[in-house]
């Protein structure tokens, strides 16, 4: 399956990109995807984000079903 | 107090001007039940980080998302609090130090709510609604801001 | 935080413009410690009374009392709370309903702070500062207003 | 002895004016300055207000001392 991955902030800038298609296996979880995008990704191992599905964040037991939009949030900071 | 609170647009471009803030005030004379308002204001600081002093925040965020935690913050404040209006403006893009990139405006008859209501948003909103903030420094370094 | 703090004018005659609260926020955008402001504004009610609907409050007070009050409760607000500015206006004379009678401006490096000295201030400038209040009813009668 | 009384709100409403010159016996505290008052006064018995003696509220028991200025304040209203 395929779904959309959307980056925020300071993850943007270690993704090098705003969003990308993401390609997995069927049956994901959240927790799941953390570890595929830190293997991808290392330098956010030591970066604090959370992980939105379809614009609610999620806990890593949450399974992901397409269509959905991921997005990875880094420390809020409006204000 | 109003009975349908419409989803009001929260994001604007740049930073908040004082001149706007007095319009927003102005509209609410004629709402004569109001006795009381409390207005927030967050101003970008000229910290001193490692890179030199902060010039000003780039502020981005995810707007879909953010734009509906603002509506789900503002149900929730006219639930707790017996408010008469409420308005909540936040800056996209660049603002510089010394300007106004966060205004939470609450209307209530009695001056107890608006304080309460008052704290209640500007809390909510600096926890949970997702707003990316770069600050820049004048040698041209920046860090990303995090809210405590 | 300011070191001295100056005897401040707090009484204007007749209500306070938004205008007015625009230029005092525009005035301080230079200073760049600042973080957040918080602003209380009490509007006019039109309430319901006996002799009418109130169309406005005459103000008048013991004018060098209130300005000694006024000064202690500054004074003890700088001491309690980290507050880099304060400023508090209160109308003398006819405010109609609708417009706005008392300000008070406070700002601070951080939230917490503004958020403490603004309700604070506003408690014991309506507890303890001689202000009296007629309240003026359309068909001519009036109410002493007396503070809860 | 004689000083200067001052009458604010409701107050200079029953008085029919905002201050007069007091006279009295020496050894006067503010409770009998108070029983005098209501005295001259009868409206002001079923009316709230407290005693200001040069700009600071006195209990009963604080003397007054010529030169003074009294003021009788009911409740505050400022906001």
């Amino acid at each position: 399956m395929s779904f959309h991955v959307k980056y925020y902030g300071m993850l943007a800038e270690i993704a090098g990109m705003s969003d990308e298609v993401w390609n997995a296996d069927a049956s994901l979880t959240v927790g799941k995807f953390r570890s595929q995008i830190l293997e991808r990704y290392p330098a956010m191992r030591d970066k604090k984000f959370k992980i939105a599905v379809n614009q609610k964040i999620a806990e890593d037991f949450v399974p992901i079903e397409t269509p959905a939009e991921i997005a990875l949030l880094p420390p809020f900071a409006g204000g | 107090m109003e009975n349908t609170h419409k989803a009001k647009k929260v994001f604007v471009q740049g930073p908040i001007s004082p001149d706007f803030v007095a319009r927003s005030i102005a509209s609410h004379q004629s709402k004569t039940g109001i006795g009381a308002h409390a207005i927030f204001l967050g101003q970008i600081r000229a910290d001193q980080k490692d890179g030199g002093a902060v010039t000003g925040i780039e502020y981005t965020a995810y707007e879909e998302m953010a734009e509906q935690t603002f509506h789900e913050i503002r149900e929730a404040a006219f639930s707790k609090f017996e408010l008469s209006c409420m308005h909540i403006y936040h800056s996209l893009g660049l603002v510089p130090t010394g300007e106004i990139s966060l205004f939470v405006f609450v209307s209530s008859p009695h001056r107890r709510a608006a304080f309460e209501a008052l704290e209640y948003l500007v809390e909510e909103i600096k926890a949970n609604v997702p707003i990316f903030g770069k600050e820049i420094m004048g040698e041209g370094g920046h860090v990303w801001k995090e809210n405590s």
